[in-house]
């Protein structure tokens, strides 16, 4: 079978009418409804997109795969035995069983536990059990092509060691997708350089998946939710910073600029900062400049699922997978490069206490997408408000705006047909 | 200097004696540390560790699959104390009350000095407004050493079955 | 944003029919359907009804609020520094965070985790950071109006220390919506002395809201299921007793008066009692009189979320959270008055063991109201009956008759237009 | 109230389309959606279908009963004290209350806990308190007739120790709803001598239900998953077997007989089979001939919730219960024969370590049906292939097929107008 | 005459020495008292009680807030023995079967007579038709004393995490 | 000849004492168990059973209703081996990692040879890409007997509470 990226029968832009004040508001029901969700994986996930899936360095070997999700279909990026790279559902062609469970490994053919069929790393369907029948009784009709029972395979894209996939053919070439600006941050981080995996952090949310993004996307609330980012300077509102898009809106990115000294200046955002705390152990937070330029902390938000996390040294993948209307998982891989010294990577290993399920960052976010949907949830007539920097789409120099929340949701009522 | 990749055993770990420690006294730790966990007193807790203890919170897939990366790394009791004041001061989350079930603490190595120790845990949360729910399973894979004739974790590694974590993991597993 | 109250347009009545012998009949879908809930949580909870929210006592001083709800609404019920009493959303403004998660405290401003904004207990939109923008970057647009942006309100009113609210502005006053009889059984309990809460309890009951209130308008299953009360004759069929509703059949009181004996009288509400079972600790139940007139029971259901239980000693509000079409919390507050002694407490605290979740009456209300939700749910056509004491919708003088319920279903039906 | 099995509202046939293939196609949302789901329950669960309940051998005595359910329906199999078998809907006919919790008991009458209404075995209102008021007051309207208030019935039938219910009184005697085939292995089995009840196992599968149905009529699978079978000698895809069903398809019969050796002929189906296991207690797997014929497996389907299961000496009857689109109940109720000594006892309590939720061959298949289920919510586009064997409906003497699904699947859609 | 406030400490409460009581007979007292509540024996459980003893289950919302009123308040064995006449005769309700995890069993107070302890618990509860599931965690904060040799509770107070009950509180925690 | 009934008690047993076994020993027999069982280590759990024991994993329903039959019953440990080799080699499944918590360890019956015991479990699954969670909940009924001094299961029953099986009882409880 093929999942079909036709547009859906369900007008829902006639039951659904974004507010008239349009991209400045933002209506709950973006996030609570389920018939929503169901075309968003057709015509987002499963349409027009880039879909980060993994990185090279996962699967470095001949024969490596790990399993992933593309929105909410399990897929397996695997590497043929002549090192090409392959995406494919992880779905049976015969019936449907999910046939692959190992979260990684190494293997060139993949073979369902149904009926063993047994399909090559790309998705080729190898053989199958009494095809030609048993002592000359039953078997597959003469007209039965394996050819046409392969795994559904999806297009393929890498650049500098990162793999996308879409289930669309005719995708442009990365670059022209991510467009001069925003190609130019991704190649910042991937310069070229190998990169070394250090491992895997996994949550489940209990928001919808924009709300992961209007967060990222979101300056406005860094200094204010983020205590502990302001208390050791890592981030504040008045620091040289910038918000960019590409044409489109989808994607974004934010720069910021680590300050030097840490005196309250007298900016809003400090009322709940503790001026008195010290690190007891400052191996915590000791960041070495590592890229060109200023910049310390450089989020960038490639859609549809995509998040790359530059924190002073903590380099990190992050994944969206969408799970249902009001939840997703985020999966983190965090990264160094190859030629790291263990100094590095330790220094590495112990930021990445900042992000995560149990980063000194992200705990915050994850609890006010939390209580976001929750508020969402309440009735299905509310309105979010995204008027912070006015009402313009346009890139800004500074971080007090939600210009990329508003550019996103102009890409997402497009696309979405709201 | 510190070891990049967790010392955890995955597997099974046989048991050894408990040579010169109490098993009572062990079993004394591990009780008073869930306790002082479940009722909030982070700071109390952080007494249950020497200076240069260890603290790491981890996901089995990343031990099994030999990767460095912890969830929470602490190197020393220090690094642990900053995270305690972050909870305490610094982090925004709503209040979540666990209680840390710890069963079959075994000792599984013993030299004149540590005694090694794995344990099971399962760590039930309550969230306001909700019922209580499981938030974690796993395994501990600690060393004791005694202080003064007192007990006190030198290295704790908290291994979760489950890579993806409800929501978050705030309070030390 | 502001709740619409207006009605909806899925045209329900025409999806469902009431079965044609009127209220003497439930069909099961009123407790099954997630749409007809959608619409109550619109019609009757948003709609015009004074909703119990909190009682005076619980926030004695300026400053203090308790969270609670309205329907599925959070909302948080403050009193301001000028100990005026508000009820507002709880629910950010900006972009729908719910903000307060203290079930109590005292506080005269709320201020939104996420990016910092500040409301008064009011609910006003007192500040947000940032609102001129930062070194004269960013910040709202001019035309932004911080009184555009509060939480959003609830009508208030007070009566003898009980606090309701609702998201009509047009409601009659108290009084008049009660109406003089269940106005009269009120003010029997609120008479004007000051309160003072003992505690609270709290449950979720997995079945229909509904349910609640038919299990407390129904006199007829007091003396058959509850074998604890008539075994300590605190109930019987054969008591003197009253059923009495408003015109509008909403609100109702059942009044009964406990036995002097226990002798077995011919009724047949006695198979299951246990004659042989005396009390090892009378303190459990030694109920002394304390209101005027005969009356030891009374039980008085105010539409649509409120039981104020009085039994023997033990009073409470019980009041009703609905979380979805199956499932609903049932919060009791305990009170006594300020001027009770510690051994009129103590006597409230012991009898309070008939109350709550682990009620010695109400564990079995509990328990059938699980089972019949779970009848309910096996298909979609079944039909309750209510023909107890007749079809009629008229105050009675005995506790043998399901009227309460019939009056309470009249009134529904006319709110949704079923 | 009574069950309409009147053809639904919702023109399912109209939304959902059948692949063009026919039934050498099964597309994904037969497994997903939940409004087919409710048709089911009405058009073939309620509808005209014999349902299995239980085994006459469970309740002997006049009294005994069994609390079982047909489709998601909650029913009670009782024997009255004539020692007639009644099936009554276990929803008290006053307010719903689902009144017998007991597994099994013994009783004559069943009181409801709400309000004491009294029924008899066969569902026939005996009584209400206060039916006639307590001391004049209120009870029942005098048109009330118990005869129009008792619990809903079903017709029963049974069959050599077998009993089914069936929501519709027009239903054709069994041996005519199983035809002459199935009939026939019905009753080679079932061939009159008295049963004795080993004992029950139960489980939830989080998958729909037909893909159970699937699943034991699908032989292709035996010898590919059931690696435990094929290397003990239990089952091979060589064995002398056949696939043999009645002329509506709905029932099957899948025969197979064990290989008197294990040596390795050039089968497909030997990849995963651990030549070199022997088994260390022979107890485990010491099967003897108790059937005329050389069928050592007989495993037979029939419509549309019972799977008859002989493997060697391990008899069970697999009732299936719906409890949502997504998950169905398996009840296992394994027997043997009134007359069968300690020893064989003993045989089919040890064989039966190869069935239910820990069964060495059923864990493989409860693993695969949770698999398929995750690959059909993938996406509501997908289809599955049913082509081994060909495209027809015939029976056939061999196991290389699918044909009996697909027979079963041409009987669903005629049923289901799809 | 009773205290109307349980005398629960809502917070965490220091180890003390096990003085004259044994720790293994406490332990057993413990492991009697999961024992027999979760085989129904509630009778026999009465026995794990002095007479005077009071008993109560409170949720943690009550105790932080002050608040005297309990969820179950039993202000002697007799008033406790009623209960049990009610679970046992007068309620209706579906069976529960009920498991009590009680771990981290700990001396917090002592003196001549009385040993105080605190323990966590997590009670796991299966009812009918449905798949076993967590009912409730908290906390223990209880006296204990010698009756000629044999350990009971003269006091014993519950105090649960989640202010909401799923359903009813039936069985004692 | 084996018993077809398995020997379980449904109800209630009083303790009785220790005897010649060390309660520590017991304690560390079952915390070795559920150590062994939740590190899959299936062939080294087999080690904690003598040759001739018996294995039985009913449902508590048809221990009740007196019905024999079993949902794994292994009568004899040779039986149980070809249930591990079975699990290790010939079984599909997804991978389960689960947490045996074993509480309420109790003496109660003693002769010569053998102490009876009884204790709770809840054990705890993860399953692949899912949270954990509750598997089962319910209690041993158990034999231990000293072969050269250790300790060693001679019977073992686990009777589980819920007679529903999430999906499939695939790890021995
Ligand atoms: S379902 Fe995969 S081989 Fe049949
Ligand atoms: S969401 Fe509340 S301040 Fe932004
Ligand atoms: S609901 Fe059964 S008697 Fe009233
Ligand atoms: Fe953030
Ligand atoms: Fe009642
Ligand atoms: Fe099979």
């Amino acid at each position: 079978m093929q999942f079909s990226t036709a547009e859906v029968d369900e007008p829902i832009a006639v039951r659904r009418r974004w507010p008239d004040q349009g991209v400045s508001r933002v209506p709950y029901w973006v996030y609570t409804d389920p018939d929503l969700f169901a075309r968003e994986q057709r015509v987002i996930f499963r349409g027009p997109s880039w879909n980060y899936v993994a990185l090279s360095a996962e699967i470095p070997e001949p024969g490596d795969f790990v399993r992933t999700s593309v929105g909410d279909v399990p897929v397996i990026v695997t590497r043929d035995r002549h090192g090409v790279v392959h995406v494919v559902v992880n779905r049976c062609a015969h019936r449907g069983v999910v046939l692959c469970q190992a979260p990684s490994g190494n293997a060139t053919t993949f073979t369902c536990p149904y009926h063993q069929w047994q399909y090559a790393s790309g998705g080729r369907l190898l053989g199958l059990p009494f095809k030609k029948g048993v002592g000359g009784h039953g078997g597959m009709p003469d007209d039965f092509d394996n050819a046409d029972h392969g795994l559904q395979r999806l297009a393929v894209t890498e650049r500098h060691g990162v793999l996308f996939a879409s289930f669309d053919d005719e995708m442009p070439a990365l670059p022209d997708y991510l467009g001069p600006t925003n190609l130019g941050w991704f190649d910042r981080v991937f310069d070229g350089r190998e990169l070394s995996v250090l491992g895997y952090q996994r949550q489940t949310v209990p928001a919808n998946w924009k709300l992961m993004f209007e967060n990222i996307k979101d300056p406005y609330h860094a200094s204010l939710l983020h205590v502990f980012l302001v208390t050791f300077g890592l981030f504040r509102a008045d620091n040289p910073s910038k918000t960019q898009m590409d044409s489109s809106g989808r994607h974004s990115v934010l720069v910021s600029q680590r300050s030097t000294q840490r005196e309250v200046v007298g900016t809003d955002d400090i009322k709940r900062v503790q001026h008195d705390l010290e690190l007891h152990d400052p191996r915590l937070l000791d960041p070495v400049r590592e890229f060109p330029g200023a910049a310390t902390v450089v989020m960038q938000t490639i859609w549809p699922n995509l998040i790359v996390q530059q924190q002073s040294n903590t380099l990190a993948m992050r994944q969206l997978v969408t799970r249902s209307v009001g939840e997703f998982e985020l999966h983190w891989t965090f990264f160094g490069y190859a030629d790291d010294d263990e100094e590095m990577t330790l220094r590495r290993l112990r930021q990445a206490n900042l992000m995560g399920p149990s980063g000194l960052v992200s705990i915050d976010d994850s609890e006010v997408m939390r209580l976001a949907q929750r508020g969402a949830m309440i009735a299905d007539d509310g309105i979010a408000l995204l008027e912070m920097g006015g009402h313009d789409l346009e890139d800004t120099e500074h971080m007090v705006t939600e210009v990329a929340i508003r550019a996103f949701y102009d890409h997402y009522r497009s696309v979405m047909g709201l | 200097m510190t070891a990049v990749v967790p010392v955890a055993a995955a597997g099974f770990r046989p048991r050894v004696g408990w040579g010169q420690f109490e098993a009572a006294a062990v079993a004394a730790l591990y009780d008073d540390y869930a306790a002082l966990l479940d009722a909030g007193e982070y700071r109390e807790w952080l007494e249950l560790f020497v200076a240069e203890a260890t603290y790491m919170v981890v996901s089995r897939e990343n031990v099994e699959r030999g990767l460095p990366l912890a969830t929470i790394r602490c190197d020393s009791r220090a690094m642990l104390t900053d995270r305690v004041d972050a909870i305490i001061g610094t982090q925004f989350f709503d209040r979540r009350i666990t209680r840390h079930m710890i069963t079959a603490v075994r000792p599984v190595s013993l030299d004149a000095v540590t005694l090694g120790t794995t344990a099971n845990f399962v760590c039930v949360e309550t969230l306001v407004d909700e019922h209580s729910m499981i938030h974690s399973a796993g395994s501990y894979d600690d060393c004791i050493v005694a202080v003064e004739g007192i007990l006190r974790f030198s290295s704790k590694i908290a291994i979760y079955d489950a890579p993806l974590v409800p929501t978050s993991l705030i309070v030390p597993l």
